[in-house]
């Protein structure tokens, strides 16, 4: 049982008591209250340590050549397949290339794929929920019926075909996997426009003279966001997996680059006999995509 | 849904724990249990005049079976369900004597009527569906005439030198008239009736197959051991697309022949061997694994000697040995060496990558500060296109280019797309290949009047180089003569190295692990096996 | 009843954990309550009145940590018994009625079940008589059809039929003692003074013992033998409701008399005859549709109101009664079915959104729930001076001072210009979205039910700054409430609302004074304390 | 209820037919040309045949018919229960799926069982232990759950307990016993879905007055869980399922390629690359009528399950 007693500031010293000298009194910047919600977030081991994980990724992103000094696409054929070690962390792979070497830099593949479809999602999704929140009536009937039948169309099958209509790639993927969970993103959008919509301070602001347009873009969507940027850091886990499900099949990078999905599924050949090959990536990215689930939620357990 | 016990039994683990216990009866003994690697999904089909597929002509070789055989040692073409033959002075019309004590597995009586309604059919069928694989090897077959009812006369309309050992493959195959009075459909899904010593009792696509013993067999070719009825009762066949699996399975006891269709790496081979299996390997007779550029239309390989360089800089030697194991033979032509009248060409296809720097630099192509070389502001980049994945090898090939300043794209591609791709000449090499032990078969990827892909044979070559291997394709097809042949063939093998218009990259061995109880694999003159041979006894 | 007391509370202290800080919610606190006996317990929020049920429940939740003392509840230390205990005490020893009724019901389950439960649980699991005895339970406490009300769910009902339920649960365990933690806050006057009537008679039937808590002085007075005042945690007054009433010690208690709005109506001159009103809606009616019905429910009939400046009209009613809406359609948030409204001469009834623009300058809204009626992502800066941004009246330097301005108006320190809505207190956000109000100048300011979430020695501070505001400033107020105390503080015309009907309309003095209807008398009775007014305490 | 129910179905069928119609024209904007993939699956080249071969082989695969008269045909054909014939298999679609459909009914089926059990139990245990390290740890799993690959797992699963252990088959589609991983494999990430959503419930639940007033009847921690926690926490789970047929759709792709399972996700997806535009609608269209029907389904079930629903107007 987990009962908070909401502790309410103390209302009796309200009468001017404290006030202070009129030119003391300075706006504060946003920076400073980004960093007043985060602080305490950061303080606790379990967020820290995936945040440096999720940071990690992205600067691997960034500057894979900073992590590592091998060729990720060398070929070696005398160290093929050799264990974890000082010399090479994560082991080779079949053609002796190093494995660290080759998640780092598949990090801009897999990171940029995701953060793609994310971004598609996002605008999609984004644009056709406040469309559909705002306007109501038969738009949003007819834009929801829209999402319906995406939704209908099991994700994988719908990136498949798509994949296959535009090509192999990044790309395409980050394409293929941001169409996927467009709906995701438009129904959350909605209901939360749709929430908003009717608070009072939006009543207020509309009665204080605020146009739709400002009242959209002060208050409906800074306050929507709130949710449907944790469905994105989800949905940027979800996006790493389903554009490594779509490598897995093939669909992946153009080699020798190698998404984090491609070099598991390379390595599942040697499941038996060289089991790194497979596992290391494969837990390298669990590490990522949990990490990012792990921020997401305490982000939202914090916000509530 | 399932029925909803089942669902609730599977909830139940324990119930599940007590289902799965190994069932080991006495029968599976005498079965033998093959696993292959993923089923064709594209043309899903085991009527043997449409099947290319090498599993299925495995599987087809042990049901039904042909007028003649092929010694896999020498390549000679031996008696079958033929005991002999005459072929005319102007090789156009083959008289079989025919055996009088074969009949197929519904009892029906193998004779000449039975021979002319298979090649006719087969002929109707290719001209219903003239892209059918089976249709090359009855190039020129005009029409059979029935002399009496062991003797059978087959007249060819032009020339065809290939068209006796055409006989003796799995697409010619001879089935009983009542599977020619079914659909091309119901044969393709396992309506199969042979003169073999195994029965199809049926084929699932994609899951499995089951073949059993025929017990009353007696007519076996003088390439089988056992004359009589096969040793095991019945064969298990399985695809299993993913590879740690199908090991898996194998290690584990599960499978007793382990039969994928590329070499095994070298970690898995040697754990193979490490559980006592036995590795059985066969050279695929046909073109080896090569490499086809695209020489026309200012493309860069148009140039001959970027091609020579190209082919000095590949190191076959570290291929073989990296990507399979320090044992594996290194490709030395065109053909695989079980290929009739391969001529080897070691020499040419030595490792030189500093013979292919001077070349390159000589045709103008100057290392850049990327690493590649570039000439005019176009970089040395070579478009390969390839499908469905690429194989570690092909990334092995494009690090070893890279090393001399070639930049090699790897462009995967769906079937169809990579099929557009040939016709439309939007590659710079591609790859092919097709299994046949004669050498005919190159005709069919590199005759563009005779092959798959006019597109592709004609861009192999120089446009003037391709009169001269048209003319050597004439000859060898035209050739009654052994030596005629053999002459012809080595020059075609010659010109394609020496003109650069193919780039071996790895002899196509086929590869089978057997368990240790499996005794007596043997293959055929195409690399397949003969499952009546096999014994399994205790390991 | 000379054995020792029911309740026997010593030297209690709990404290909750939060964020990592410990927090005194009771200290030293220690009473006793005898069979039989009514004791209130009386507070405003943060008092530890809430947090004490709970303790005397065994029902702290985990945050919660009893410090020290003993809470001795029929002979059992509660604060020191183990679970077991606690729940064998519950529903048979101590019985809760919760406060809020709409929420306090399990809303997957049938009313008589969830009675049922409770009755087989003090009766033993098989008692047969369940279910008789559940309808006589729903009976007993007043409910019709006793039979129909044990199938329905718990939204089926009204609130008032909701907290009738509730206690029918505490009655089932037949309890010695029975906990009301504010039973009737939640609902309508008329309404709570029935039910508590009603428990009353009840439990005086059966002897229990009953512990009423409530934030209501004035309910206290009129209800318990005994009151208990708590503050911060702490007991500050311990007496009989006559002490308190004629003389409470603690200074404390004064303020809690006094800042409730004792029913005393103001007198001040009325508008000055011939002066035009600033608003006036003339028979203004509005009906909504019903959805997949073809009729009608008229939420609004035939409603006319003048308001003058300077001058407060109050809507009184309860909920339902229409007051919402008449407030949305003086806004121009409503279209009304019939009738207009004028505003300085002007009939904005029909106007676009576009049109009404440049009038929300001079009418202004303050609305009922602070929580809710600030931007959380908003800092008070940004949300007072919103309207003037919208409006683009200010920027920079100037409206920043004109914020300060603002913010000393509604008496908050300057600094509280940085906080965000979360970091103040419900009064501080009532202050602040006043000032929003206020930021345009306006001279109608419509105030929906600006003080019915807020405790009750606040909302005394928060009706005291309109009263100054409207005296400064000269502003029209019209105020829509449920609290008939409230609108006799500030109003000087009373319009009383019931079920969109106007019941009476007039002067304050005389709506208070000699209610001409008899729902108006009804709701001057139903006035906690209201029996009081007759005593010189709110003088 | 009656005038709900064909608004309901009218609003499913416009669904259906919306996500057939999208699936027709991405396969139809698929590169390539349909007669080389068919001809090349036999061996053969489009441009290694003469114009009047080709003319006879389009005829013979039935694709010498226009985009919308292809796509009209097939759509009333459909509407007659008559799917067409694969191009490529040479078989009815309807013969496919009828031998395909058992196998994935029957891993969907187990893994949204498995998921179900699973995911509830997890949650209904998380919500019930008391202590904070261990609660913390299986709050926690969830997030775990679905962090990880689909296929990754899979080949762990069977490197564990097929290869290692060897208790359950690693590949086949006959049995129980060959059930049992893929099934588990497909019901991770669901379960891991319906744990945290049902969590979730249990926190905002336990935070419920009702919750302390069935506390204050008397009743255990257990009791108050079962009865009045469990319902209450587990209404948002039903439009969840409803949501996750999708997703298991997607999963048995990857998983059947996996376990060598002969089911509907595997022919998709190889249906997908060969183009063979009949079984893809086919199995959109299944898969999508799937989806609708268990989501009418969830709708039509949500009164029982929370009363508060009503699909009749109702009078406020």
């Amino acid at each position: 049982m987990t009962i908070h007693i909401p502790l309410t500031p103390n209302d009796t010293a309200s009468a001017g008591v404290e006030a202070r000298p009129a030119a003391g009194w300075k706006r504060r910047t946003r920076l400073q209250r980004a960093w007043q919600t985060l602080s305490p977030l950061l303080r606790r081991p379990g967020f820290s340590l995936a945040l440096l994980i999720v940071l990690f990724a992205l600067f691997a992103a960034l500057a894979p050549h900073l992590l590592s000094h091998y060729d990720p696409y060398a070929t070696s054929p005398a160290d093929k397949l050799s264990a974890p070690g000082l010399e090479h962390w994560f082991g080779t792979d079949e053609l002796g290339r190093d494995l660290y070497t080759r998640v780092v830099y598949g990090a801009r593949l897999s990171v940029m794929a995701a953060l793609l479809a994310v971004a598609i999602a996002l605008c999609g999704g984004l644009g056709l929920g406040v469309l559909a929140g705002f306007a109501g009536g038969r738009v949003d009937a007819a834009l929801m019926r829209l999402i319906d039948v995406l939704l209908a169309l099991p994700g994988l099958l719908l990136a498949l075909a798509i994949v296959t209509a535009i090509g192999f790639g990044t790309v395409p993927v980050a394409v293929a996997v941001g169409v996927g969970i467009i709906p995701g993103f438009a129904r959350t959008t909605r209901a939360e426009v749709l929430r908003i919509k009717t608070l009072p301070y939006v009543e207020a602001a509309r009665l204080g003279g605020a146009s739709w347009a400002r009242t959209l873009l002060r208050h409906v969507l800074p306050n929507a966001w709130g949710p449907v940027a944790v469905l994105a850091t989800l949905d940027f886990g979800a996006a790493i997996l389903a554009t490594a499900g779509l490598s897995f099949l093939g669909f992946g990078a153009a080699p020798p680059a190698a998404e984090w999905g491609t070099l598991i599924a390379n390595g599942r050949h040697f499941l038996i006999t060289a089991p790194w090959v497979s596992l290391l990536p494969g837990l390298f990215v669990v590490a990522v995509v949990f990490s990012l689930n792990h921020l997401a939620r305490s982000a939202e357990e914090h916000a509530r | 849904m399932p029925p909803l016990h089942r669902l609730f039994a599977i909830g139940s683990l324990a119930l599940a724990l007590t289902a799965c216990s190994p069932a080991d009866n006495s029968t599976t003994s005498k079965t033998l249990s093959v696993a292959f690697w993923g089923d064709n999904t594209t043309l899903v089909s085991v009527d043997p005049f449409q099947v290319y597929w090498l599993e299925h002509r495995v599987l087809l070789r042990n049901v039904a079976e042909s007028l003649t055989d092929q010694d896999p040692d020498s390549g000679r073409i031996i008696p079958w369900l033929a005991k002999s033959w005459e072929i005319s002075a102007d090789a156009l019309s083959y008289t079989f004597h025919l055996r009088q004590d074969v009949t197929f597995s519904n009892g029906e009586r193998f004779d000449a009527h039975a021979v002319k309604t298979a090649f006719d059919s087969n002929k109707a069928f290719a001209a219903q569906l003239p892209a059918t694989f089976g249709a090359t090897y009855l190039a020129g077959y005009d029409h059979a005439e029935v002399i009496d009812d062991f003797t059978v006369r087959l007249v060819l309309s032009r020339p065809n030198a290939g068209f006796l050992q055409a006989t003796s493959t799995t697409n010619l195959a001879i089935l009983a008239p009542a599977s020619y009075q079914l659909t091309a459909q119901q044969r393709s899904l396992g309506k199969i009736i042979g003169t073999g010593p195994f029965i199809l009792e049926h084929y699932t696509p994609e899951v499995g197959a089951r073949l059993v013993k025929r017990n009353d067999y007696a007519w076996p070719s003088a390439n089988m051991r056992n004359q009589g009825p096969a040793h095991v009762d019945a064969i298990d066949i399985s695809y299993i697309p993913e590879e740690s699996v199908r090991n898996g399975l194998f290690l584990q006891g599960k499978a007793d022949i382990l039969w994928p269709r590329n070499p095994f790496s070298e970690v898995d081979l040697k754990l193979f061997q490490s559980k006592g299996a036995t590795i059985q390997s066969r050279s695929l007779p046909g073109p080896a694994l090569n490499l086809y550029p695209n020489t026309r239309n200012d493309r860069l390989l148009a140039d001959r000697q970027v091609r020579l360089a190209l082919q000095k800089a590949i190191d076959r030697t570290s291929y073989a040995h990296t990507v399979y194991n320090a044992a594996f033979p290194v490709v030395s032509g065109v053909y695989d060496v079980t290929t009739p009248y391969f001529k080897a060409q070691a020499s040419k296809l030595a490792y030189d990558p500093k013979g292919a720097e001077q070349l390159l630099e000589a045709a103008g192509w100057h290392k850049g500060e990327d690493g590649y070389r570039h000439k005019n502001g176009q970089r040395l980049t070579l478009r390969y296109n390839l499908t469905p994945a690429e194989s570690a090898g092909d990334v092995l090939v494009q690090d070893q280019l890279r090393k001399v300043g070639i930049d090699l794209k790897l462009n995967v591609l769906t079937r169809a797309e990579w099929v557009a791709g040939n016709a439309s000449g939007s590659y710079d090499l591609t790859s092919t290949y097709m299994t046949r032990a004669d050498p005919i078969i190159l005709q069919t990827i590199l005759d563009p009047r005779a092959a798959n892909s006019a597109t592709l044979a004609t861009n192999t070559y120089e446009p003037h180089v391709l009169a001269k291997a048209q003319g050597l394709f004439d000859s060898g097809i035209t050739a009654i003569a052994d030596p005629q042949r053999a002459q012809a063939y080595g020059q075609l093998q010659d010109l394609l190295i020496d003109e650069a218009s193919a780039f071996p990259l790895y002899e196509r061995v086929w590869q089978a692990a057997t368990a240790p109880r499996v005794k007596d694999f043997r293959w055929t003159a195409e690399g397949f096996a003969l499952f009546s041979d096999i014994q399994v006894g205790q390991p | 009843m000379s054995q020792s007391p029911l309740i026997e509370v010593r030297d209690l202290s709990i404290s909750y954990a939060f964020a990592g800080q410990r927090t005194q919610a009771v200290s030293q606190l220690s009473f006793s309550l005898a069979h039989g006996e009514t004791l209130a317990i009386v507070g405003e929020s943060g008092s530890g009145k809430s947090t004490l049920a709970n303790a005397l429940l065994g029902l702290l939740p985990d945050n919660a940590h009893i410090d020290q003392g003993q809470l001795w509840v029929d002979g059992v230390d509660v604060a020191q018994a183990d679970e077991r205990t606690r729940r064998q005490l519950r529903g048979r020893t101590v019985a809760l009625v919760p406060q809020d009724p709409m929420v306090s019901l399990n809303p997957t389950l049938r009313i008589g079940r969830q009675i049922a439960e409770a009755l087989l649980l003090a009766r033993g699991r098989r008692y047969p008589e369940v279910d008789r005895e559940v309808l006589a339970l729903l009976a007993q406490v007043g409910l019709d059809e006793p039979a129909l009300r044990a199938r329905q769910y718990p939204h089926e009902l009204s609130g008032g039929m909701r907290q009738r339920v509730l206690i029918a649960i505490a009655l089932a365990g037949e309890p010695r003692l029975i906990i009301a933690d504010e039973p009737t806050s939640a609902l309508d006057v008329t309404v709570q003074r029935r039910i508590l009537d009603h428990l009353q008679q009840l439990v005086a039937e059966r002897g229990i013992s009953l512990l009423i808590i409530t934030h209501d002085l004035g309910m206290a007075c009129d209800r318990a033998d005994r009151l208990l005042v708590m503050k911060q945690g702490k007991l500050i007054e311990h007496a009989s409701p006559r002490q308190i009433l004629w003389g409470a010690q603690h200074p404390y208690t004064r303020d809690l008399l006094n800042a409730a709005p004792a029913f005393v109506p103001r007198r001040r001159p009325g508008a000055l005859p011939g002066q035009a009103p600033l608003l006036r809606l003339s028979n203004v009616g509005k009906r909504f549709a019903l959805p997949g019905q073809h009729a009608h429910f008229t939420a609004l009939h035939d409603l006319s109101l003048e308001v003058h400046a300077g001058q407060t009209l109050a809507i009184v009613g309860e909920s339902g009664s229409g007051k919402s809406t008449a407030l949305r359609i003086a806004l121009g948030l409503e279209r009304p079915s019939q009738g207009h409204v004028e505003f300085a001469g002007e009939v904005v009834s029909a106007f676009s959104w576009r049109q009404f623009r440049p009038l929300r300058r001079r009418i202004q809204l303050v609305q009922q729930n602070p929580f809710a009626a600030l931007d959380p992502r908003f800092t008070v800066f940004d949300s007072i001076v919103e309207p003037l941004v919208s409006f683009g009246l200010l920027k920079g330097q100037a409206l920043e001072r004109k914020a300060r301005e603002l913010i000393a108006r509604v008496q908050l320190p300057l600094h509280f210009l940085d906080r965000l809505p979360r970091e103040l207190s419900g009064g501080q956000r009532q202050r602040v979205a006043i000032a929003r109000a206020l930021a345009l100048e306006p001279e109608v300011l419509l105030l929906d039910e600006p003080v019915s979430a807020l405790d009750v020695s606040v909302q005394a501070q928060v009706l005291a700054l309109l009263d100054e505001l409207q005296r400064e400033l000269g502003m029209a107020y019209v105020l829509v409430s449920h609290d008939l105390a409230v609108v006799a503080s500030m109003a000087d015309q009373v319009l009383v609302l019931r079920r969109g009907q106007v019941v009476e309309q007039g002067p304050a003095a005389q709506v208070f004074g000699q209610p001409a209807s008899a729902y108006t008398r009804a709701l001057i009775e139903a006035i906690p304390g209201h029996s009081r007014s007759v005593l010189p305490v709110a003088v | 209820m009656k005038r709900y129910l064909t608004g309901r179905i009218g609003q499913a069928l416009l669904v259906l037919w919306g996500a057939y119609t999208v699936t027709y024209f991405i396969l139809y904007l698929l590169p390539g040309d349909t007669l080389a993939i068919m001809l090349s699956a036999s061996g053969m080249e489009a441009d290694g045949l003469s114009p009047e071969d080709l003319a006879k082989a389009r005829a013979y695969y039935g694709l010498d018919k226009g985009l919308f008269e292809q796509y009209f045909d097939l759509l009333w054909r459909a509407l007659h229960g008559d799917l067409g014939q694969s191009l490529s298999l040479g078989r009815p679609v309807t013969a496919l799926l009828a031998e395909r459909l058992p196998q994935t009914l029957a891993l969907a089926g187990s893994a949204i069982v498995l998921s179900l059990l699973a995911g509830v139990g997890l949650a209904y245990l998380t919500a019930y232990v008391q202590w904070r390290p261990l609660k913390t740890a299986l709050a926690r799993l969830p997030s775990l759950g679905f962090s990880v690959p689909v296929f990754w797992m899979g080949l762990l699963l069977i490197q564990v307990f097929a290869f290692a252990s060897g208790w359950f088959p690693a590949t086949g589609s006959q049995g129980l016993a060959s059930l049992v991983l893929p099934a588990i494999t497909l019901a991770i990430p669901s379960a891991a879905v319906y744990a945290q959503v049902l969590h979730r419930g249990f926190q905002g639940v336990w935070q419920e007055p009702y919750i302390t007033t069935a506390f204050a009847k008397g009743l255990s921690r257990a009791q108050v869980q079962a009865r009045h926690g469990l319902r209450n926490a587990a209404l948002p789970l039903l439009t969840l399922v409803g949501l996750q047929v999708g997703n298991t759709v997607s999963g048995a792709v990857l998983v059947e390629t996996i376990f060598s399972r002969n089911g509907v996700g595997r022919l998709a997806q190889e249906a997908v690359l060969r183009q063979d535009i009949p079984v893809v609608l086919a199995i959109v269209a299944v898969s999508a009528t799937a989806f609708v029907v268990v989501n009418l389904i969830v709708d039509l079930l949500y009164p029982c399950l929370d009363p508060r629903i009503t699909h009749t107007a109702k009078v406020n």
